[in-house]
């Protein structure tokens, strides 16, 4: 019962983006993906929600396997994906970009009730409901999309950059929001995160690419205390 | 950063050597294709007219046919009343047909996409109406526009046909070098930065309104240049030689070519002019019943209107340069 | 008096045809963001599935649904085999703009000569089935006649239904995000290929009733280059463009606009100005709202 | 407190959306040569003051100064030439364009031939004068070697020092950055820092970022707004410590 | 001997047309060419004339004139025509004549589709001939009816606002017609939805007592049809062009009904007319060579231009030559057999064929009779002579139709 990933090979032409990535995230845990700009990190998660065709490897999530899916089919199954960069629908308002989230679930009730959880974690969004969605600030969308994502209350989560943009309170408490996800609602989360340092204190597990590959991966608390991780990608 | 002179330059030489290829072309083919050629060379600067316009400049016209409309009809009217020499009743084509596109592109500079793919469409069905409510434009069976016989120093077998096609294919170089030029110019550079980031260009002190109404006049002046080609072939104007078909096969030429580069350009004025009667002879060589030798060319045409877009949507030029780069 | 009434009367039917077509063009345009040319095609092919019914069964009220479904099966196919490789193919970019209305317009040609192949180049008539004699009103005779007034009823019914279905319902959530952005509604788990396929679907249907209505109510006839089909395609889509693209409310009242300002344009001022009426209508409707008499505010640009 | 020699300064500035009021009589002044740092939680109005000295936003009221002159707001495309040059949130580089087009469009203003001579291929010089201009501006930021790749090809933290290159290249006396930071790596955050403090010689510079590190290491000053008032302001330091910035944006972890 | 003309043989004749096939102008039209080729091959298959077969290659110009010129030059230049027959609509045929040099080339354009009087003048097109009466003639013949039958009663006219009305409002003038009320429309506004309409309501405000309808037949459904929804009925006069019943029946059930009692012009017989020897044949070749089609005006158009292309031919001679073919018919046109009820007006000065029309009246079928079962033939000019009843005597038919 876990996420498994095993040789996975992603190509972008000629590009390789993606090298043999092989890596395991046990259900329940936070697994905080980093590494620098370019290392694949939105690549992975993009393959894995359907969005990309990898060129070989494998992919499960639970008995779900990731790799032969459709993304809306694999949000049925439980995997949500919050893309790079203020993932919203600009023409649509706050709401209805909020309830597209459950809409595969067809059950009105359920769709309110997390509608009501959800703005009580982003109030902000409470206040915007029946505007438009590209009214909103930079941080304000990126606060939406999230929102959406949890609407189809899913199992596993993949975050890309989900702290871009937000002021460092907002952060803070986004990162403990998640982190509460993980324990609460026992959602596995793979978290890409540039703020590496922010990303691995809340996480259980850590995994660096560089270039393609998985350079190092392992404890969260172990990836701080690794000088060259230290050097190399916390910045100090 | 001496290529960029030897660019234009190159550039020149090209357009000189592909002229006299053609001039030598002009005598080698019979007449008929000598015709289809002037057509091709109208054809050309039709489309690359919408070229500059939607693949530049990102501004959609279905009704680019009004505009040569006005060209010809421009033509016409200086060449009947004034008497005017043939290359001024071509200039004066391209002048009054750009002031009416500076008039036209203010309002369309304000429109996103589908408004103005409508307002264009609008006007495509209703200009060629007008000329039946004034007396000077000569209602439906239109105007003479008759460009008179080749000199006589060009010999008595010189064809009226070649004729046609030595005045539109040196119009159509001319013209084609003019916006080749301008294309790589800061101008086209403008267009394009305008079409993909407008608020970025903005900030980089781009007036958009003024470069998409500057564009929209370039590209009716282009538009009327081949109005005044085109009534030169077939020596008349009327509204019904420009009816909304030829708008649209207008920007079915762009897409053939590659609506963002100019260089497929021919291939879209030679499909134009070729796939009709490509049709019609296979049609008549099948020999089929009424309804097939009815339908058949209109099939093929469509069909392979549609086989471009799904399969070669950027043009053939395009799909072979990303080709040889994998 | 009555002249004033009998225009008033004739704009609004007229615009209640226009509004037809301009209904099929929004509903296609809300849900993939296509202009579609071909609707005026489809609607006349789904005529003729509505014409061999009526020779079958001799009655136009089977016809109609048939007609409708018909429309429906034909948009979906149309959907499925072309416009989803035509959205993989060409997205983005300055071509993006332009190829789906040049695929729409390369379709209209197809669907045309399919017919011309199939019922040949003749006109066929579809009969009335309501009575086109205008009530009477004293000695006067409106210009409303039964089947007119059950054309307008028909189109209220449709837009209220289909109005109700996108602002009301989850697959009008589902049509509406889907068009603005597959990728992302794709990623919240709208299955975007289905609810496109299901607005092509609905557009087809609306497309066929249009068909039925407007032949029945106009000259009867029927044949491959119909010019009421032509007109009524452009017309629509002019009426759509006035209305708002984004609005079936808006296409009814760009079509309600365009047929009252026609209908007083030509009784009052001249007959033959009916073109270029319908160009400066819209020039200045969009010179005041560039979006269309419904649009929406712009969002912010930065 | 106002200086009449500051390169920039607004008053009173008020922008409602509807019901919203985004902006409530904001002051702001950026000194010549001076680094000044706008923060403050999502959504607090600090694109919109952008925007509004951008001319993208029309302010409901409030006064303009440049270079102690008052001035109307500008509109957009009159930036450059008051010598004004912006980076948007979302980089904005023009996709199908070349890295050295990109550049290029930002050099505008120094362009001169004409419609006319441009079609007689007569601009050579013109567009020659353009290219080194662009290219001096690509080496500041390390960048030449990008020249000739379409602007879409970019990685991340390449697309940001393009956009650095092409609000440069027009030479201007104040810059405004958009989160020039966000989504940037640490090294490529160093390298960001290093660069605008090296502009300073020539230019002011105004910054809304939300990484602090680059905030507190390049800023001398800093504006905080909190739903569209500004809440503090002054010295980077003072700010920092300030209880009511620390309540409404920084929180007190480290995150 | 000398060489062979362009497009003959020893055995083969061949004659190319332009015409809208497809396209808003195609519906009626384009069962000309067919009707043209039963003709034909009627001929062909009883010997051919003067021992050569004709053939007719056809090309679909859409109704566009650059179409037009573009095929034209296909069947001159490709084909190798002998010469072009019966394109459509002025701005075509003009645009052929000019375009395609038919007069420096010395190309026959036989029996075009239009009534536009500019096709008179033998100097502007010496190679074109066109067969029917020209717009003017029309007018002037109604002129006249409505001298002798309605004098002093208010008259209305639809007409469509291009040459082809601009002729007919020339026509009324000289026959010094005031109208109390005259309504354009422009060409293809008939199709709009509700223009149609306003006519009607425009009619009922001024209350003629004749109402004159000059326009396309698909202009004449759309103004009966909603006169018969406003109950609105005047003395309708329907214009030669608009007045084909079966286009109209094809429109609507209830019309040729609604038609009955209406005036209308032709100078052909009635399509219906089965007792006139021409009209008996034509749809004898129809049955046969043209399988399916329905007889209607327009296969009687074509079917006519066949007939009268074999007249000019034979009478040409065996040495078949361009310029033979147009001497032949400005000079012997007189005596060609066709079913025309008007004397051919061609000469070494004229190219209009037909000069004139009979007026009868709609039956409840539709069909057009003339009244008192006597076609009685007007004849006059497109210039200002008068109008005077014909003395015509038409040739009779060669047996069995054929050229010899
Ligand atoms: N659609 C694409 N076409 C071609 N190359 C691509 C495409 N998407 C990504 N790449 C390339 O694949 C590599 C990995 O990119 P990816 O976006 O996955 O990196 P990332 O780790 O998410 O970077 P960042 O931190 O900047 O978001 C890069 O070299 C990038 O240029
Ligand atoms: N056009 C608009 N219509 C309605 N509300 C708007 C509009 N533009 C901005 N807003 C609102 O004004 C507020 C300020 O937005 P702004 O983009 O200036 O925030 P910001 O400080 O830049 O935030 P961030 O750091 O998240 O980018 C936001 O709450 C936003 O929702
Ligand atoms: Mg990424
Ligand atoms: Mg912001």
């Amino acid at each position: 019962m876990s996420l498994i990933i095993e040789n996975l090979t992603v190509e972008h032409g000629a590009i390789r983006a993606l090298n043999n990535v092989s890596f395991t995230v046990k259900k329940g845990q936070l697994a905080a993906l980093i590494g620098a700009n370019g290392a694949g990190k939105t690549t992975l998660l993009r393959t894995l929600s359907g969005l990309n065709k990898p060129t070989h490897g494998k992919a499960h999530w639970c008995e779900t396997n990731l790799l032969h899916g459709k993304p809306e089919m694999l949000v049925r199954h439980g995997v949500s994906h919050v893309s790079e960069g203020k993932s919203v629908i600009p023409e649509l308002t706050v709401e209805e970009n909020l309830e597209i989230g459950a809409l595969w679930r067809s059950n009105k009730k359920e769709m309110q009730e997390s509608k009501k959880t959800i703005l009580e974690l982003f109030p902000r969004l409470g206040e915007r409901l029946a505007q438009r969605a590209d009214t909103l600030s930079g941080g304000e969308r990126q606060m939406l999309a999230l929102g959406r994502s949890l609407m189809s209350k899913p199992e596993l989560l993949l975050l890309d950059e989900p702290s871009l943009g937000l002021a460092p309170l907002v952060i803070e408490q986004i990162f403990q929001s998640i982190k509460e996800l993980t324990k609460s609602m026992g959602i596995t989360i793979l978290l890409v995160e540039q703020n590496a340092m922010g990303a691995l204190k809340i996480a259980d597990v850590g995994i660096v690419l560089n270039l393609g590959t998985v350079a190092i991966s392992g404890e969260a608390q172990s990836l701080i205390a690794d000088p060259a991780v230290r050097a190399a990608y916390l910045g100090y | 950063m001496h290529k960029l002179k030897s660019n234009n330059l190159l550039r020149l030489i090209g357009f000189v050597v592909f002229g006299f290829f053609l001039f030598y072309l002009s005598n080698a083919i019979d007449e008929l294709r000598v015709y289809q050629g002037a057509t091709v060379a109208m054809y050309v600067v039709a489309i690359s007219s919408i070229i500059l316009l939607t693949g530049y400049s990102g501004q959609v016209s279905l009704g680019h046919g009004a505009l040569l409309a006005v060209g010809g009809y421009g033509a016409a009217l200086l060449r009947n009343n004034l008497h005017a020499p043939v290359w001024l009743s071509f200039a004066g084509a391209v002048l009054v047909a750009a002031l009416f596109g500076s008039l036209l592109g203010v309002t369309a500079a304000r429109l996103s996409g589908p408004y103005l793919a409508g307002t264009t469409l609008a006007l495509a069905v209703g200009l060629p109406s007008i000329a039946n409510q004034f007396k000077f434009l000569g209602g439906e069976q239109g105007l003479i526009f008759d460009i008179g016989l080749p000199p006589a120093s060009l010999g008595e077998t010189f064809s009226q046909y070649k004729w046609f096609f030595w005045i539109a294919a040196l119009t159509a170089l001319i013209a084609m070098w003019w916006l080749q030029n301008l294309l790589r110019s800061r101008y086209g550079r403008t267009w394009r930065a305008v079409r993909t980031q407008s608020v970025a260009a903005e900030l980089a002190g781009i007036n958009t309104a003024r470069s998409k109404v500057l564009a929209f006049t370039v590209s009716a002046g282009l538009a009327g240049l081949a109005g005044a080609l085109l009534s030169m072939t077939i020596s008349t104007v009327s509204p019904s030689a420009f009816p909304l078909s030829l708008s649209f096969a207008l920007a079915t030429g762009a897409v053939l070519s590659g609506v963002t580069t100019l260089g497929g350009v021919m291939i879209g004025a030679v499909t134009l002019v070729a796939i009709p009667e490509i049709a019609d002879a296979f049609t008549q060589r099948i020999g089929a019943s009424e309804n097939v030798t009815a339908n058949l060319p209109g099939l093929m045409v469509s069909g392979l209107l549609i086989v471009v877009v799904l399969f070669v949507p950027n043009g053939p030029v395009e799909q072979f340069r990303n080709r040889r780069k994998k | 008096m009555i002249q004033i009434l009998n225009t008033v009367l004739i704009g609004i039917t007229a615009g209640s045809i226009y509004s037809l077509m301009a209904i099929a063009m929004v509903l296609v345009w809300r849900s993939t963001r296509v202009v579609n040319f071909a609707q005026a095609g489809m609607a006349l092919l789904s005529t003729y599935f509505g014409y061999e019914v009526i020779q079958i069964s001799g009655s136009y009220w089977i016809a109609l649904p048939v007609a409708m479904i018909g429309g429906a099966v034909v948009a979906s196919i149309i959907e499925l085999v072309i416009m989803r490789l035509l959205l993989k193919h060409s997205s983005q970019g300055a071509i993006a703009s332009i190829t789906p209305i040049i695929a729409t317009l390369g379709l209209l040609g197809l669907i045309k000569s399919v017919i011309g192949y199939f019922w040949g180049n003749q006109d066929r008539t579809i009969v009335s089935p309501l009575s086109n004699v205008g009530f009477t009103f004293g000695t006067n005779t409106l210009a409303i006649s039964p089947m007119k007034l059950f054309i307008i009823i028909a189109i209220l019914v449709l837009v209220l239904s289909l109005t109700f279905i996108f602002q009301r319902t989850n697959l009008g959530l589902a049509l509406r995000a889907s068009a603005y952005s597959p990728e992302i509604s794709r990623l919240a788990g709208i299955k975007v290929d289905l609810v496109r396929t299901i607005g092509w679907a609905l557009a087809g249907a609306a497309g066929g009733v249009a068909g039925m209505l407007q032949t029945a109510n106009g000259t009867g006839t029927l044949s491959p280059d119909s010019l009421e089909f032509s007109l009524l395609l452009a017309f629509g889509f002019i009426a759509a463009v006035i209305g708002g693209l984004d609005s079936l409310i808006g296409a009814v009242l760009g079509a309600l606009v365009l047929g009252l300002v026609l209908a007083f344009v030509l009784t009052y001022v001249g007959g033959s100005l009916v073109f270029i009426t319908a160009f400066v209508l819209l020039l200045i409707i969009l010179l005041i709202r560039p979006g269309g008499i419904i649009s929406q505010k712009a969002g912010r640009r930065a | 407190m106002s200086t009449n020699n500051a390169a920039l300064r607004v008053e009173g500035v008020n922008i409602s959306f509807g019901g919203l009021r985004a902006l409530n009589d904001v002051y702001l002044e950026i000194g010549k040569n001076e680094v000044v740092g706008l923060i403050g939680p999502n959504g607090a109005g600090k694109t919109t003051l952008f925007n509004a000295l951008c001319g993208l936003v029309k302010p409901d009221s409030g006064t303009f100064f440049l270079d102690g002159h008052e001035h109307d707001f500008p509109r957009t495309d009159q930036l450059v030439d008051l010598g004004i040059a912006r980076t948007l949130q979302g980089v904005g580089l023009f996709g199908d364009l070349t890295v050295l087009e990109n550049v290029m469009i930002g050099a505008q203003k120094f362009a001169k031939s004409g419609l006319i001579s441009a079609c007689f291929g007569k601009n050579t010089k013109d567009e020659k004068a353009l290219i080194e201009r662009s290219m001096h501006y690509l080496e500041n930021v390390y960048a030449t070697g990008l020249a000739h790749r379409r602007a879409d090809t970019l990685s991340y933290p390449d697309t940001k020092r393009v956009a650095i290159a092409r609000a440069l290249v027009s030479e201007p006396k104040i810059l405004m950055l958009d989160e020039p930071a966000g989504g940037l790596g640490p090294q490529d955050i160093e390298w960001m820092n290093a660069l605008i403090r090296n502009l300073t010689a020539q230019m002011s510079v105004l910054i809304v970022e939300h990484h602090m590190d680059v905030v507190m290491t390049v800023c001398s000053k800093l504006y905080v707004l909190n739903f569209g008032e500004v809440i503090a302001s002054g010295n980077a330091e003072k700010v920092r410590r300030d209880p009511a910035v620390i309540a409404a944006y920084l929180g007190t972890g480290d995150a | 001997a000398q060489a062979a003309e362009q497009g003959v043989t020893g055995s083969t004749i061949k004659l190319g047309i332009t015409i809208p096939m497809t396209g808003i102008a195609s519906p009626g039209y384009n069962k000309i060419p067919g009707a043209m080729k039963a003709y034909f091959n009627y001929v062909n298959a009883n010997g051919g004339v003067n021992g050569r077969k004709i053939t007719l290659v056809v090309k679909d110009d859409q109704y566009i004139p650059t179409l037009a010129v573009a095929k034209a030059n296909e069947l001159i230049l490709k084909d190798k025509v002998f010469a072009l027959i019966g394109t459509l609509g002025t701005a075509s045929t003009k645009a052929i004549s000019r375009s395609a040099q038919l007069s420096a080339r010395g190309i026959p354009a036989l029996f075009v589709n239009t009534g536009f009087s500019g096709f008179a003048d033998k100097k502007a097109y010496p190679t074109s001939f066109s067969l029917l009466p020209s717009y003017q003639m029309e007018a002037k013949v109604i002129g006249k009816y409505l001298d002798d039958n309605y004098a002093g009663k208010k008259i209305g006219l639809i007409y469509q606002d291009d040459d082809f009305g601009v002729d007919a409002l020339n026509g009324f003038k000289q026959a010094g017609i005031n109208f109390a009320v005259k309504i354009p429309y422009a060409s293809g506004s008939q199709g709009v939805a509700g223009v149609a309409g306003t006519w009607i309501t425009k009619l009922q405000a001024a209350a003629p007592d004749v109402v004159i309808l000059f326009g396309v037949s698909s202009a004449t459904a759309a103004a009966l049809g909603n006169a018969y929804a406003y109950k609105y009925s005047p003395k309708w006069i329907l214009g030669s062009v608009g007045g084909d019943a079966t286009t109209i029946a094809a429109a609507k059930k209830e019309l040729p009904y609604f038609m009955a009692g209406a005036k209308g012009l032709s100078f052909a017989p009635a399509p219906t007319d089965s007792s006139d020897e021409y009209i008996k044949m034509f749809m004898d070749v129809n049955a046969t060579y043209n399988k399916g089609v329905t007889f209607d005006n327009n296969v009687v158009a074509g079917m006519t231009s066949a007939f009268l292309a074999v007249q000019a031919i034979k009478s040409a001679g065996v040495n078949l030559t361009r310029k033979g073919l147009i001497a032949a018919i400005e000079k012997n046109s007189a005596s060609f057999a066709n079913p025309g009820l008007t004397p051919l007006g061609y000469s070494a000065t004229s190219h209009v064929g037909a000069t004139g029309y009979w007026i009868g009246t709609y039956d409840a079928t539709g069909a057009l009779k003339p009244d008192g079962g006597k076609y009685t033939v007007y004849t006059t000019d497109s210039g200002t002579g008068a109008v005077v009843l014909s003395t015509y005597k038409r040739p009779a038919m060669p047996a069995k139709g054929l050229p010899n």
